[in-house]
């Protein structure tokens, strides 16, 4: 057993110091009827890594990986270019196996990494202050719906039709259990954002309104409008952002009077990962909402010889310290997400981001054209940055799987993210980085062309 | 050597990725194309690869040193489960893809899942929750949810005054009063009282087992009947379950919802604090009410997502939501499932009696020199309490664990439980070998007898870590979380 | 220019510090008509990341990956599996990028390392003292031989006809250029090796005799035997070992009588890669030999405080410092290459090695029994670890390339190994380790049942 | 933390890996099973982690800080070459595979060969030299090849008396005879002296350029062409290529041979000693000369091995022979390919103008405080030659090179080249950015300024690395080259 480095011998030499006759004598507050005898049923012995890796190998072998195909898939999850460096920073193992940073005269290392982390979402957001990240963009949206609960003292939640459905199905969730009240609704197919009628839903019993920028449609709604809506009803504006790399292109959500605001940072640094683990990003625009906010802070101090150092700080919030009066249910982060995100975006730079952004709209434009000149393919959007939907002479639901059979993911369809919702059956997302080619879209084109021929 | 802030070094002009200059093409932002500056430091590559290299030094880290954090479980992480994590058809697949192009990663989650329940006795598991506290809070959900469906609105939960914070804050979150039971002189739940405090108001009791004195509760069994017998569910908190994993199932004891923290017994990296993953295995009762996404093997082997969609379909319409996006935390589903089979049955029983072995060969190594407050109630299970009894006037736990830091070591848990007076709890875990555990006793031996002889350097240590000790008090004062440029100020 | 840390701003900086106009001034000395005046035709400008490792991995497809077939081949570089935890420690930057430890305040990481290897290849060779690597297998062979001639002072070499025919011709290449007199010969297709008529070969005038154990054809030579008729003629044994798996199951050379025993290390840690880097090890029996050994030494010695510390040592050997008197061409060695092998060695232990090797000898003997029993293949070995000969009714070079196309790589054919020598034409060395699985033995068996029916 | 040595903490029972326990089977060893204990520890896979770990943390690296080793050319080492180099199609390929199934690692070869080719002007390369030493004889191999193909028995070599010490060590070694040739004032080969002693009994001269000293050897192609008047070859020694690479052509200024280190120019890791790569880059005389074996592409883009049976086909009968087993270091190839198209055309020549900026950045700097023996000989190539000139009777160059550690810094190359007396060889690459020089620069000063001032502190020095001074002079007198059991002695 390769992971266990106690020999026979030393076991029994161990036993001899405790005092102790076997093993089992260890085990005698367990009652005897509960103790297995033997190894634990139906789990086979143990096995070599040459095996497992094997068994492993298998498994993996049985997906269609995203690079083997023609690949357009987005809502939430985006397929970038991740340079080499990233993972040879975090598979450091004083990165990779350190614990969570509470003794800070030995953790300096991932404290300043999340200091720079932080100070790096702030601006990308145009906020005064992140945190040092949440579980993923879903659960910190539901996080910001609560926070906005605690600072406006009010339960009523006005979330925007175009929010990405999972999301708006866990703040559903967890709503249940602390009595808000959610108003939704799904997305109308229109080339714009239906920012008015979003506006009319907010009234003075509104603790925020949530609204996804660009939307899960691709749209970019006028953040500021509703914003402006928002405040003079004495309700936040929570910006849920699901795609950073737009950030690089378009306005931050900060800069146009969102209060809160989140999002899921998977396409910088992590990865696909099947859906996890991922990276939620937390930030508020206004310094005096910091004591409300959820999940992890560093900050800035100094040492007893008066060298800067870092801590975690204002953990009063924190449940592990407050028990039941925490302002939150998080404890854990994503710490080694946090630290990819923040070498990536060290990588890129702002000139990089700048690029990647343009580079991602500018072959985007191109598959719209191109798809929008397939007989039977719409184009709904009239803005987006690198996804857009189609709206396709068909239930677009069953095509998707069927172009799985020529290598080609066409993208996610509304009906897979709306099951319930027959008027979307129709529409596809398509999401388009700097890792798709010239030639993938027209592969895509020509087996749609095919397909709706 | 000191590391300067990225932002200090880094320039927006310089990058460290080779992207084309923008070109024109299209433009449809809508009118929000972004026009002032974002503030993004780059670096080159080379100066990326020194400014993290040089980070990273200043860490402590399980690859290190033994890191003695009771309750925490900070294991060997195995190096084939990052390379298993990284096969293109797990860390290159989309989880919004067709369901017939991603089986294997299904087959993932659900053989995991069997093994899950297979451990733990139990019926069946959520697998969405991202870290333990989290899969606390679908723990209790899915009680609330089960109340809710017969009816029966309850309001209180109890919690033993041991139980770790993030207990009663879930507790609390999903809307119960928490109220407290009392331990007993041995460290263990007082039965009793427990039983005197059951009612028609009490939905359950969230239990630690392995408690978080180290010691076994015994009377678990009669704890989870009595519970029943007044209507209420038992949750149990599995970050201890590594001392008991492969040697009792949790099931066999009542257990109704228990968090298995991935990265703690089943070794996934903490990676300086996550990402976890805290799937929940739960009893039949409660299995109905477990959230959206899962997976389900039909006969025929065929492993199929179920969500919202097709819920009826494999008779889950009971479920209480949806606690994620997506599928949960597929990378640590493939680290642990390459854990548990390079255990497999007979490893991971050996893992459970190492672990207690390991905890306590320290706990009768030290008790002559350190207060053992429960060192008479038995043995320990896979972590060792001792308590600052005998410590000189003016020395504290802190200032122990800290000096624990210059000789090598980072900090044992401290200060919890909270039953036990300056509580040490040390969990060296079944990675470590003896020669470690003997050299670790020594270094705590020395510290221990420093502090019981009033030795003042203490105070002030550590000496030789990168940083002396950090003024948290002025970090928490004066607020500065983001980097601002020195002439902003 | 992702490696290059200068901007303009800091490049018209440092050029106004020195005091030069421009770039070019600085290439003053380089005669204008040399000078290219822009970027070197032919080769394309800087590309992305993403665009290289595309380009890579396309190349790289057009590969048959022995992971992808049934796998067969030896012949001095074998597959076995390599635990990932090797490849984790060389990535870590402090060995990776390293330089040679000449500066042994700040190099004791890779020097401890380095003794512990050199301590570790002492002892599976069963030898006194063993050097800090070479560049392979074949170069250390012609080390050795020319250490011989400095230590006995002759000059005639013979080499057992069953060396590996690179390595022979390694050797008559060199020694083409220092007059060393080569006797060496091409194996005949017999059960066990001939001893007798290699002994026969050794005369006064011999300087060493070189023998391969286990022998190309995969026979265990009687080593003790050559070493007792060697040392009476006054000349040295070279044994050549080029599977050190091997020396788990059997007698070590050094235990035999072997005088330098070298060999080829790739199969503890480092991996088949297309035939390099790999690791030449290099050892001698006899303490007294140490300074006529090529190659880096690293010994044991104390610091300035009296601690424990290594450094380089008996440099005086070496071109670096000797110039034109060095005792050998040597000058780098394969560092990283050799901390795979320790690595992998540490994790093996003498327990992991045994168990290693034992199950490589019983898959072997599993398939060479498999193989006996097909019609038209006949086992020639009396003998053997992991790999065998058997002789097969037809052109052996000839059935390999046709089994390709099962992805069947069947073993390496003598033809290919000694292309002048028809009389070996039908014969095919296969290698079985533990990678190998009951079900590649059973897939290469059908397919010469078939390709021979 | 000191870490102790594997053999004080293995045991021969203890594994990190599991396989299965021997079984029956055949036993066909012949009888020679081994009887004998081998005496190899073993580490589970926690121990053998956290042993290599802590002993790499007493290293320092390229990844840790600048590396200012003149003729080293210790540069960043890029993360995608490591990724490439992995590529399963690259690692787990046989070198005796049939060649149809190999055909993409040989084009590798074969356009990492035509880029060397088309980089330094030159007509063929071989490819399998291991390493730069390895790749110098294969050059003057060659050249003594081609005098004996045309009956021309020379016994000469002319070597500069600046050359590296590994240049006389090839020519001896190849059966030749060395001569010096001397340096003028300025620090560059005197051609006339060269002119000189030029004549039949002469093979060839072997030069450096860049030189050691750092310069440009400006009568490069009147040194060649005098060589090859008097029917001798020309060598080049490569290892300062990085100086020039995309600006000058070796093959315009008359070279027959030059060796690249892939490691150096190239990028490929060192490795704390290897591996490296040293293809030879051949003239039109020289080419049919190069060992076996190659690749060559046809004109129908295939890509063919050319080994002994075959080299007639390829119209290379004459090569002298085979300098090692199978292909060369494919995975230095890879890494080597990988870093050229990455720089392509103008990245190259941005190298080069960038290293040659950076070295006399650091000359100019200096040379108020240091004596820079050539400072007045123009701008220096890609480093700074300073000498002990000016330093307090006692301390040397050895001191001020040790006491740079404890300024965080790798030592510069010391007295070498040995023209100067004292010499410190400074080379910092174009992968250091302005402020990591700034920073060398200031160093750098404030221990010159001591050295000046006679600060004798400097002689013990370092103070704070891993280890102090070792006695190397222990080392070399009672050798300890392997570990004994302490109760062998």
């Amino acid at each position: 057993m390769r992971y266990l480095p106690l020999t026979d011998t030393d076991r029994l030499a161990m036993l001899a110091r405790i005092g102790a006759p076997d093993i089992d004598a260890l085990f005698a507050d367990v009652p005897e009827e509960a103790r297995l005898s033997g190894p634990i049923p139906g789990l086979p012995m143990h096995a070599s890594e040459m095996a497992v890796e094997k068994h492993m190998r298998q498994l993996s072998k049985k997906n269609l990986a995203a690079a083997d195909a023609a690949f357009f898939l987005g809502a939430g999850a985006y397929r970038h270019h991740v340079p080499a460096t990233v993972d040879h920073i975090i598979q450091r193992g004083e990165f990779l196996t350190a614990y969570t940073p509470y003794q800070p005269e030995i953790a300096q290392g991932t404290l300043q990494m999340l200091f720079e982390f932080q100070s790096q979402v702030a601006r990308l957001y145009g906020c005064a202050v992140a945190n040092a990240s949440m579980y993923d963009g879903s659960t910190a949206c539901w996080e910001a719906v609560a926070m906005a609960g605690r600072v406006t003292k009010r339960k009523r939640v006005v979330l925007s039709g175009a929010l990405h459905p999972h999301y708006a199905e866990v703040v559903r969730t967890m709503a249940k259990f602390t009595e808000d009240e959610i108003a939704g609704a799904s997305p109308a197919l229109q080339s714009q954002p239906d920012n008015a009628g979003l506006i009319a839903r907010i009234d003075d019993q509104t603790s925020c309104v949530v609204v996804q920028y660009p939307d899960i449609l691709g749209r970019i709604p006028d953040l500021a409008e509703i914003a402006e809506a928002a405040h003079a009803k004495g309700a936040l504006l929570i910006a849920v952002n699901t795609e950073p790399v737009a950030l690089g292109a378009i306005k931050s959500p900060g800069e146009l009077g969102a209060d809160i605001v989140v999002g899921e940072g998977q396409s910088i640094g992590v990865g696909l990962q099947f859906g996890g683990p991922y990276l939620g990003l937390f930030a508020v625009r206004d310094p005096k909402h910091v004591r409300q906010m959820p999940g992890r802070l560093c900050g800035e101090t100094v040492d007893a010889e008066g060298k800067r150092g870092f801590v975690l700080t204002l953990s009063t919030r924190e449940q592990h310290i407050r028990r039941e009066k925490a302002t939150s249910n998080i404890c854990t982060n994503s710490g080694l997400c946090a630290l990819a995100f923040s070498v990536h975006m060290t990588l890129l730079g702002e000139k990089g981001l700048r690029q990647l952004a343009a580079e991602n709209h500018r072959l985007a434009c191109a598959a719209a054209d191109r798809l929008a000149k397939v007989p039977g393919v719409k184009l709904l959007n009239d803005s987006f940055f690198n996804e857009f939907t189609v709206l396709i002479d068909g239930d677009a639901r069953a095509i998707v799987r069927q172009l799985t059979e020529q290598n080609v993911l066409a993208g996610v369809s509304l009906g897979r993210l709306f099951p319930g919702h027959s008027e979307l059956a129709n529409g596809l997302l398509v999401a388009v980085t700097e890792t798709t080619t010239e030639e993938d879209i027209e592969t895509l084109a020509s087996a749609l062309e095919e397909v709706l021929a | 050597l000191e590391e300067p802030l990225l932002f200090e070094i880094g320039h927006s002009e310089t990058t460290g990725v080779d992207l084309p200059e923008p070109q024109g093409g299209g433009n449809r932002l809508g009118g929000f194309e972004r026009t002032a500056a974002i503030g993004l430091p780059g670096l080159s590559e080379p100066e990326t690869v020194r400014h993290y290299t040089r980070l990273s030094r200043q860490n402590y880290a399980i690859d290190l040193g033994l890191f003695p954090l009771g309750s925490c479980t900070m294991k060997h992480n195995p190096r084939l489960n990052e390379k298993v994590a990284r096969m293109p058809g797990f860390a290159d697949v989309h989880p919004l893809q067709p369901v017939d192009t991603v089986r294997g990663a299904l087959e993932v989650i659900n053989e995991l899942a069997f093994w899950l329940i297979d451990l733990t006795g139990m019926h069946g598991v959520a697998m969405s929750p991202k870290a333990g506290a989290h899969g606390e809070l679908c723990g209790i959900l899915c009680i609330r949810a089960a109340l809710e469906a017969r009816g029966d609105a309850r309001e209180v939960i109890l919690v033993p005054e041991s139980a770790h914070g993030t207990n009663p804050a879930t507790a609390a979150f999903a809307g119960y009063r928490v109220e407290n039971i009392p331990a007993n002189s041995d460290g263990r739940v007082d039965l009793e009282a427990l039983k005197a405090r059951l009612g028609p108001d009490v939905a359950g009791v969230m239990i630690t087992n392995p408690n978080t004195c180290g010691l076994f509760e015994r009377d678990m069994k009669a704890i989870s009947d009595a519970v029943h017998a007044a209507g209420g569910f038992v949750y149990c908190d599995g970050a201890n379950f590594n001392a008991i994993v492969g040697k009792v199932r949790p099931g066999d004891l009542g257990v109704d919802a228990m968090h298995i923290n991935l990265h703690k017994t089943f070794s996934t990296p903490h990676g300086g604090g996550g990402p976890g993953s805290g799937p929940v295995v739960l009893s039949e009762a409660l299995a109905p009410f477990g959230p959206l996404p899962f997976t389900a093997r039909t006969a025929d082997g065929v492993v199929h997502l179920v969500e919202e969609e097709n819920a009826a379909e494999f008779d889950h319409t009971r479920a209480f939501g949806r606690m994620t996006a997506f599928h949960g935390q597929m990378g640590m589903f493939t680290r642990a499932l390459a854990y548990i089979l390079s255990h497999g049955a007979d490893g991971l029983k050996q893992v459970a009696e190492d672990a207690v072995l390991n905890a306590n060969y320290i706990l009768r190594s030290l008790e002559d020199v350190l207060d053992a407050p429960f060192g008479h109630s038995g043995p320990c299970m896979h972590e060792a309490l001792f308590s600052d009894k005998g410590f000189a006037e003016g020395l504290s736990t802190l200032d122990l664990a800290k000096a624990m830091i210059d000789e090598g070591y980072h900090p044992m848990t401290m200060y919890f439980p909270l039953v036990v007076h300056g509580a040490m709890l040390v969990e060296p875990t079944e990675t470590e070998s003896k020669a470690a555990l003997d050299q670790f006793i020594t270094a705590l031996r020395s510290v221990a007898e420093r502090a019981k002889a009033g030795d003042e350097t203490l105070k002030t240590a550590p000496h030789y870590a990168p940083r002396r000790r950090l003024d948290e008090t002025l970090a928490a004062r004066k607020p500065v979380l983001a980097f601002t440029e020195p002439d902003d100020i």
